[in-house]
């Protein structure tokens, strides 16, 4: 009975002791910091095994509020704290919901290439290197950087040569759009409406452009000429729909005589989203 | 019920302590080259954590959030000693060959890491659920790859000769080396499954 | 004579007997050039003519303000037919004036005086002018190294350090090409007195011919016109080199260590250690521009390779497509064999997909190879024999370099030297698994570029 | 034993890591870089040997005398926990340097069972005062041994070719086995 | 004009004709000499420990490759050199199952697993051969007698050889019977050697017992120097492990000469150090490298618990080998970073 | 400050519940573990005297003259009163480290038996020395730590000559044979001071060295 008396009051004195000394030590030694740190280290489970690659919950903490880490890093908490910790960083992530669109529809059958490339098979490489693989300065490369950069598995590079978005998967990071070295990504609000050109062939010549891919804007102009809405001008050689008149007719993408015309909601994001249709011409 | 369920199953695969979320791997390597050693410590990792849980998803709304740490630790210590004295006195034999790692279970990451995500967030209930999936999830993977090392490093599985009287043992799975590569090839293929059944999971959805 | 030489380096197959004792030809009748308007490493040139407009041989048509620019010449009198991107030698899309030579007069007509159809320069003579004169001379002739890198030669020549050596680049190293060992030969005497030019306009009281061993002929060809060199009577010291037949040991920087025994620092200029490199081409171009007033509107250039059945050494105006040289007989290819065409020479060439890309002033070369030359290697893992560190002469460790870009470790890659490598591919040529390093390093030193000038904005 | 003999075993023969699976947790997660690993390891060297200047007495002279060696479990990590905390606190105010380099990994130390083992061990052992802060020395530099050596491991195989089952932590175990084995050529070194 | 079908690449557009394959295979060329004499000294069945051994080696890494759908690499023959060196290293009485155990843990876990030829951060064939000891350690240090090597009676009783659970052809390797506490007079006498000149020709020409990769210091060295002359390996690291190894044995109170003429030290200096994918690849690390390797092996054998510590010191070795790769010349060019040197400076190199 | 004194005496509220249950559960399983050791101490010594009805701990007046072995405790084995001999823990290194045998030493200075009580060696190596199953001399079945009976102190102790080594683990058995020697000459060094005189042993001093012993060896073996 003497050992639990006396083991009561040395556990009673020790931890009144560190508790206060805690307790003390806290307030005396307080530093200032963010509190979106504070809040997402609250989320976190403090095991500060390490795991997630930072040193301890705080150390991942910070990184996460600081937008240096991802959000899904912890693996001690599990996906319920991943959850946790996206919802309170995913808040301002921005209201709108983007996704990417491909600029280029060159695939392997469509657009000439200029010859066979042997080297590092990245599209900026081969950018380097030939300039461009394909006869079209302009053209996707077709060697996947922006599959590789793309951390949600939104993109896959498809048998015809060009990368394939799963707009399932795409959460509009932007990655693609800054990996690609033709830059032919962008980003538009998921679920838009309007026309778009899926070319970015800024060559002015239309034989030139003729001769190097079967599915180019030629800047014939006639998607300019035809818009009963008056929404398309040239920028750039590029035609650019004008959003908030564009009705979604359609008769730039009937009239585009390369089929370089297509409708985001259908084309694009929307069952038939296999670019390009040209077989119904 | 089937939230209960499922919180049980995270542990056993999903969110299995030792191949998903990789931790408390120490005794996972240090005590797994019999089966005996690995079940013991598998169970008496599932007892602490069991009753840590229990405990503090109890207290947990009398718990000051700032001292929740040190209190944490003092019941995971207070469950970690008595599963040491309990061996100490009944099982002398398993204490010996585990060491020090039935001391460790108290700094063991999964406990502190599962009773600050789960219990001092979560009723009682959910709590033991949690607590022996994963206690379980734990339990299996040590006796999975103790039966592996003990079968290729002894010739035998819980101490039962399970090899051809000509088969050498290989020493090596063992020793420290094999215990590592053992695990190592045990990740490697519970991410495989974990595809495997995220993919299936997919295609029926 | 003793044979210098530096550390590293390779020995590709020379392959340079198909071409080396060809003459050098002069192709006549050009009906279209395709000029280029930036040829110069520097900021971009505007063109001074419109569509329609005639131009004079040696007129100029394109220049811009600033240091960092070299106007360039019509090569031919004619009309300007088109100013529009077309590819270029580096495969990129350039701008280009398209000048299509005036037809042959008709029966009857009178032909036109030559003075209608030329626009050169009085002559000067560099070594009674100043040298500012002589410097606005060498710019308004349109000159750049034709070595390679298309540098502005006044700039070159106006260091802003002293400059105790000029050495004339006629390693001539890269495999194939032989048009440097054709000038040097046939035309030795302006080889000098573009060292003695290049000499005066530096202040510089030494001059030195380089050549490598493979050209060892060439040496008392040289040694009499130096001789022979008003230059050199009047007390000018040149003298001839002999260096060992290795790749790359036309690289500048190999070629000042083989000679003088210094380094140029990392980051640094020829000048730094009290250098000016030029290559042939550049040297003969700067004679004529002081003696004729002629700018550089043409050049010398090699065109061989296993799928030209003739090989020739050739000069064609700048702009002439190199398929008109074809054309007209100069040469000749199988178009069966043909697997590849080069613009330069085989380790730092560009491989371009036609040949119907012009000829450039940096252009030395094209090779024409056939399919088994041609033969390339997709990579292997690095087997980490060395064999590139060895190699590499500039002592940099490509295997180690190339696992610093592939890992995106571009802090470390800078380093251990990324900026330092001078792209001469040496260390792919060597390597076994066929590593496409300096392709690596060429797409590294351009991402690490952005990243110190995104870092440089940054910090602003 | 004497002192050399207690560390060098430690350190070498009786790794840590590689030969005894301790901390294990940070020794996977913090090996990325080799940097990274060797202020884990400094950070650990330090803590274990407070640690254990501040628990052999209290065991010796505290627990011993009243009776209550089986307090060992609790009052060890208890006595460590709040050690990490007031080192955390008192660098972070009072040698910012210091805890920029080292503190940000003190708390994953807490649960570093490295170092409550050592404490451990050396009651176990019956090591004296010295001889265990000596071996408290041996173990952690130990275990800074096998972090920068697998940190270099690592470093070694960014762009390497692994098998994608083995991708990322199967990998580094397997690497650690191999490591092992080297290790194994000190075994029986120090008798 | 073709528009299509022509090469585009960044240059270079010539490659060097030296090839994997061709350096692999030179390297089992060198082999030649060390594994015949092998053959002729332990017959049959150290011929069939090589070949199960060569031919596990390629069929694992054949069979692992195809699982993973990677592309086939026995072609380049690295695998062969890989069986051939672990089946060397072993005691030609070893098992053949062993052996094929050996060579196929060697060429998955240690190489391909990895990811395969340059990969690997540990020497294949030597992790073969210490996971076998490990595993097996009774059958890997258990030796026979080369034929045709008589042992004096006496030498066999004074040696107590025929004791316990060992068998009689049992023999013991120089290394082995130093390690037991006996002197090199003693191993003299084993082999019927009178002087210890005589004792040192012995073993460098080859007779006495241990692994093929160590009887003949002759051949193994004559194979060496032709990788040597054929540019496969440079001198350094021979150098430095071989100068090493004598200067610390020398140190440490051995006959330098005898650890030199013993075990596994030249066979792992000329063509197991020299590894590619293992050694440091700059030449300032890779003296540390080759010194560290003659270090650990005098202090293996002089205090450790094995007689023969190369296949140790070897891998120990290769783990510090990522930090000896920071040990790089300077660069062309270097300018010191603190203070830019003055050009004059420069060129005083 | 009072935030901190609650939090204090949170903490220790808490502390004071654990650490009572956890008293209670020393409490209980207290007597039990000392049961244990005692016990397996107890079970070795009878196993090595089993005469013997008492056994004497006399721990404090033995020590090793070896520094590397360090004894630990031994006891004095007894019946009716009459000492029978002497049974000695000692700690010394071997391979994996600390190893601990139990040596019985006979009054007459031969060994009564030997018992591993920790050896933490290889498994299938080193640790074969304490594996009942693995016989140094399979013919007769004697296992490693077997072999040392009947073994008189003055015997030489060479191993692989006079003890037979486990295969491929001779630093084992030299250091287990290290431990055994020099336990048993601790242990005969103490029979000496205590004047035990062995009722044998006059005569035995000096015949039983030498080649003889090994072969009255296997009969003391039988004889215990
Ligand atoms: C790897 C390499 C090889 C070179 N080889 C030659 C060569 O063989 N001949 C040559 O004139 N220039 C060569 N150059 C270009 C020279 O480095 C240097 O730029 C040129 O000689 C300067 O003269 P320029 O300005 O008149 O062209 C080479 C450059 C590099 C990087
Ligand atoms: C390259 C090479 C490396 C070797 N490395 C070792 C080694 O690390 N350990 C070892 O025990 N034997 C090694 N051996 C074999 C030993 O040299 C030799 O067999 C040793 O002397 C045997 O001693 P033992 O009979 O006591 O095992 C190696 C052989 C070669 C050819
Ligand atoms: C993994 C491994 C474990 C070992 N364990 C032991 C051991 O427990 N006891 C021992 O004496 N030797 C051990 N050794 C040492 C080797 O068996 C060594 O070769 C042996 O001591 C050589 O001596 P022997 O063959 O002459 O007996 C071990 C070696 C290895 C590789
Ligand atoms: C000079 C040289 C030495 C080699 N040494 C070894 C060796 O010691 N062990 C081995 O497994 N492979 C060796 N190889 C073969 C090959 O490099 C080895 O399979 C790679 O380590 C696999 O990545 C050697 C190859 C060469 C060219
Ligand atoms: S879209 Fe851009 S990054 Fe993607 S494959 Fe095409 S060129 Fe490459
Ligand atoms: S990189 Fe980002 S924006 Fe691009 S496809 Fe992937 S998720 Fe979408
Ligand atoms: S690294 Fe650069 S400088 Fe060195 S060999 Fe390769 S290309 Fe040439
Ligand atoms: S030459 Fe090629 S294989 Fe050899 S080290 Fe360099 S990159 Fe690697
Ligand atoms: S560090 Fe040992 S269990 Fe996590």
């Amino acid at each position: 009975m003497s050992v639990i008396l006396i083991t009561v009051i040395f556990a009673a004195i020790l931890a009144f002791v560190l508790g206060i000394a805690l307790g003390f030590f806290q307030k005396k030694f307080h530093v200032e910091r963010d509190p979106k740190i504070d809040e997402v280290r609250a989320a976190l489970p403090g095991a500060n095994c390490g795991g997630c690659g930072f040193p301890g919950c705080d150390g991942y903490a910070e990184a996460v509020a600081t937008g240096r880490a991802l959000t899904t890093k912890c693996s001690a908490g599990g996906a319920s704290t991943a959850e946790a910790v996206s919802k309170i960083m995913g808040v301002d992530a921005g209201a709108e919901d983007l996704v990417t669109v491909l600029l280029c529809q060159g695939t392997k059958d469509l657009a000439v290439s200029k010859g066979d490339y042997v080297g590092i098979k990245t599209c900026r490489a081969s950018k380097l290197s030939t300039g461009s693989v394909k006869a079209c300065s302009w053209g996707c490369q077709g060697l996947g950087d922006c599959v590789a950069v793309c951390k949600f598995d939104a993109l896959e590079m498809g048998d015809d040569g060009l990368p394939h978005v799963n707009y399932d998967n795409c959460t509009g990071c932007g990655m693609c759009v800054e990996e690609c070295p033709q830059k032919l990504f962008t980003l538009v609000p998921r679920g838009k409406k309007g026309s778009i050109v899926l070319c970015s062939n800024r060559n002015v010549i239309k034989a030139n452009v003729m001769k190097t891919c079967k599915t180019g804007c030629i800047k014939c102009e006639i998607c300019v000429k035809q818009c009963p809405e008056k929404c398309i001008t040239m920028v750039n050689g590029i035609p650019v729909t004008d959003y908030d008149k564009c009705t979604s007719c359609g008769v730039c993408v009937q009239k585009c005589p390369t089929h370089a015309y297509k409708l985001l909601e259908t084309d694009v994001m929307g069952e038939k989203k296999k670019v390009p249709v040209l077989a119904e011409a | 019920m089937k939230s209960l369920w499922k919180t049980f199953k995270q542990g056993i695969i999903y969110e299995n302590p030792l191949l998903m979320l990789m931790i408390g791997l120490c005794s996972a390597l240090a005590v797994t080259s019999s089966v005996a050693n690995g079940l013991g410590m598998g169970l008496a990792m599932t007892f602490v954590l069991l009753f840590s849980e229990i405990v503090i998803s109890i207290f947990r709304k009398v718990i000051p959030n700032s001292v929740r740490i040190p209190i944490f630790i003092i019941i995971i210590a207070a469950f970690t000693t008595m599963v040491d004295l309990v061996m100490k006195a009944y099982f002398p034999d398993l204490s010996k060959s585990m060491g020090v790692f039935i001391p460790l279970i108290v700094v063991n990451c999964i406990i502190m890491g599962r009773v600050e995500a789960f219990a001092s967030k979560q009723g009682v209930l959910p709590a033991i659920f949690d607590s022996l999936g994963m206690g379980l999830g734990y339990t299996w993977v040590m006796v999975a790859i103790s039966a592996v090392r003990e079968l290729l490093g002894n010739g035998s599985v819980a101490g039962i000769p399970l090899m051809p009287a000509s088969f050498q043992p290989i020493l090596f799975f063992i020793l420290p080396p094999g215990g590592f590569l053992v695990f190592g090839l045990f990740i490697s293929f519970n991410i495989w499954l974990k595809g495997r059944m995220d993919k299936t999971a997919k295609e029926r959805a | 004579m003793a044979v210098k030489t530096f550390k590293g380096g390779a020995h590709p197959p020379e392959r340079k007997e198909r071409s080396s004792a060809l003459a050098i030809q002069r192709l006549r009748e050009v009906k279209l050039v395709v000029v280029p308007v930036n040829q110069h490493f520097g900021a971009p040139l505007q063109p001074l003519v419109k569509v329609g407009d005639s131009v004079k041989r040696g007129q100029k048509i394109a220049d811009a303000e600033g240091r960092m620019t070299v106007p360039v010449h019509a090569p031919i009198a004619g009309v300007v037919k088109k100013i529009e991107p077309r590819t270029q030698s580096n495969n990129s899309d350039g701008s280009c004036i398209i000048i299509e030579a005036l037809p042959p007069p008709a029966e009857g007509q009178p032909v036109p005086a030559p003075e209608d159809l030329a626009d050169f320069m009085p002559p000067l003579d560099p070594f009674a002018c100043s040298k500012e004169e002589a410097l606005a001379r060498v710019r308004a002739a349109g000159i750049v190294g034709m070595g390679g890198a298309g540098f502005p030669a006044h700039v070159k020549l106006a260091p802003s350090k002293p400059i105790a050596l000029v050495i004339a680049n006629g390693a001539e190293c890269e495999p194939f090409l032989t048009i440097d060992e054709r000038s040097l030969i046939e035309r030795a005497d302006d080889v000098v007195e573009g060292v003695a030019i290049t000499m005066k306009i530096v202040n510089a009281p030494e001059g030195v011919i380089a050549v490598e061993e493979n050209k060892v002929h060439a040496v008392p060809l040289l040694e009499k016109a130096i001789a022979a060199s008003p230059r050199t009577r009047a007390g000018m010291k040149i003298r001839v080199q002999l260096l060992k037949t290795k790749y790359p040991q036309g690289g500048e920087k190999m070629l000042i260590t083989a000679i003088t025994g210094k380094e140029v620092p990392s980051g640094g200029l020829p000048m730094d250690v009290g250098c000016v490199v030029q290559n042939i081409g550049t040297l003969l171009a700067m004679v004529e521009a002081f003696k004729e007033g002629k700018p550089l509107i043409e050049r010398g250039l090699t065109i061989s390779g296993g799928a030209c059945t003739k090989p020739a050494n050739v000069i064609a105006p700048i702009g002439t497509p190199v398929a008109d040289i074809i054309a007209a007989g100069l040469a000749q290819v199988d178009e069966e064999k043909l697997g590849m065409v080069i613009y330069g020479g085989p380790m730092m060439g560009v491989a371009v997909p036609n040949y119907q890309i012009p000829v450039q002033k940096n252009t030395s070369g094209v090779l024409l190879l056939d399919t088994i030359e041609s033969k390339h290697y997709d990579e292997e893992t690095c087997i980490r024999c060395g064999r590139c560190m060895r190699a590499c002469s500039c002592r940099l460790s490509p295997a180690l370099l190339a696992v610093a870009v592939e890992s995106g470790d571009y802090k470390e890659a800078e380093k251990i030297g990324l900026l330092d490598c001078i792209e001469c591919g040496t260390c792919s040529f060597v390597c076994p698994s066929h590593r496409h390093l300096v392709q690596r390093f060429r797409v590294g030193k351009q991402i690490l570029r952005a990243l110190k000038q995104k870092e440089a904005q940054n910090a602003r | 034993m004497d002192l050399a003999k207690i560390f060098l075993v430690a350190l070498l023969v009786n790794n840590v890591v590689l030969m005894r699976f301790l901390a294990l947790c940070s020794y996977v997660g913090m090996t990325n870089d080799v940097g990274q690993s060797v202020g884990m390891g400094f950070a650990v060297t330090f803590v274990t040997v407070l640690a254990t200047a501040a628990t052999w007495p209290i065991y010796h002279f505290l627990l011993v005398p009243m009776g209550l060696t089986f307090l060992k479990i609790l009052v060890f990590i208890l006595v460590i926990a709040s050690l990490v905390q007031l080192v955390e606190f008192y660098l972070k105010k009072n040698i910012p340097g210091l805890y920029a380099a080292m503190g940000i990994y003190l708390p994953l130390i807490t649960t570093n069972c490295a170092i409550l083992a050592v404490t451990f061990e050396n009651i176990d052992y019956g090591y004296s005062f010295i001889q265990s802060i000596v071996y408290a020395v041996g173990v952690s530099l130990g275990y800074l041994l096998a972090m920068v050596l697998l940190a270099g491991v690592r470093d070694r195989m960014k762009t390497s070719p692994v098998p994608k089952f083995l991708q990322g932590t199967p990998i580094l175990f397997i690497a650690s086995s191999l490591l092992g084995v080297a290790f194994m050529g000190f075994s029986g070194l120090i008798k | 004009m073709p528009a299509k079908g022509l090469l585009l690449s960044s240059s270079p557009h010539s490659f060097t004709p030296v090839s994997t394959p061709k350096i692999m295979l030179s390297v089992l060329i060198a082999l030649i000499p060390a594994s015949a004499y092998g053959v002729y000294l332990y017959g049959f069945s150290a011929l069939a420990l090589i070949l199960v051994s060569m031919a596990s080696a390629a069929a694992a890494e054949f069979v692992f490759r195809k699982l993973i759908k990677a592309s086939t690499t026995v072609a380049d023959f690295s695998a062969l050199v890989t069986g051939l060196l672990l089946a060397l290293t072993l005691p030609p009485s070893t098992p053949l199952w062993m052996g094929a155990l050996g060579a196929a843990f060697a060429i998955i876990v240690a190489k391909e697993f990895f990811g395969g030829l340059g990969a690997n951060p540990l020497n294949p064939a030597l992790i073969g051969r210490a996971f076998l000891l490990m595993s097996f350690p009774a059958s890997i240090t258990t030796w026979t007698l080369p034929q045709g090597l008589v042992v004096g009676p006496d030498a066999i009783s004074s040696l107590s050889l025929s004791q316990g659970a060992v068998d009689a052809v049992t023999a013991v390797t120089p290394l082995g019977l130093i390690k037991s506490g006996k002197t090199l007079a003693d191993v003299g006498t084993y082999l019927g050697t009178h002087s210890d000149g005589e004792l040192l020709k012995q073993l460098f020409l080859g007779f006495h017992s241990g692994s093929m990769g160590e009887s003949s210091i002759l051949l193994i060295t004559l194979g060496g120097l032709f990788l040597l002359g054929i540019g496969v390996i440079q001198w350094i690291i021979p150098a430095a492990v071989l100068g090493s190894t004598f200067l610390f044995s020398w140190i440490l109170g051995m006959n330098p000469l005898f650890s030199l003429f013993t075990g596994g030290i030249a066979f792992g200096a000329f063509f197991m150090a020299t590894d590619y994918a293992t050694r440091p690849l700059t030449p300032k690390g890779q003296v540390i490298f080759g010194i560290g390797i003659g270090l650990i092996t005098a202090v293996i054998r002089k205090f450790g618990g094995f007689p023969e510590g190369v296949t140790y010191a070897i891998l120990i070795m290769n783990i510090a080998t990522p930090f000896l790769n920071k040990m790089r010349v300077k660069k062309y060019g270097f300018v010191p970073p603190v203070k830019p040197a003055k050009p004059s400076k420069e060129a005083a190199r | 400050m009072k935030g901190t004194l609650k939090l204090g005496i949170t903490l220790a509220l808490f502390a004071v519940g654990a650490c009572a249950s956890l008293a209670v559960v020393y409490t209980v399983t207290k007597p039990q573990i000392e049961a244990q050791d005692q016990l397996a101490l107890e079970a070795s010594l009878r196993d090595l005297f089993p005469e013997g009805e008492e056994f004497e701990d006399i721990s404090a007046s033995i020590s090793s003259a070896n520094d590397a072995v360090r004894i630990s405790s031994a006891f004095l084995a007894k019946r009716g009163g009459a000492p029978l001999g002497l049974a000695v823990k000692a700690a010394g290194p071997s391979y994996g480290g600390q190893a601990v045998l139990l040596v019985g030493v006979e009054l007459n200075r031969s060994i009564a038996g030997v018992r591993i009580l920790e050896l933490n060696d290889t498994a299938g190596l080193g640790a074969n020395a304490k594996n009942p199953g693995y016989y140094v001399d399979k013919a007769n079945k004697v296992t490693f730590p077997g072999q040392f009976a009947g073994k008189f102190i003055t015997d030489p102790f060479v191993v692989k000559s006079d003890v037979v080594a486990i295969t491929a683990s001779t630093i084992t058995s030299t250091s287990l044979t290290t431990i055994v020697k020099a336990a048993a000459e601790a242990g005969a060094l103490w029979l000496e001071n205590s004047a035990l005189a062995p009722p044998a042993d006059q005569n035995s001093a000096a015949s039983y060295s030498g080649s003889a012993a090994s072969e009255s060896a296997p009969e003391a073996t039988g004889g215990n």
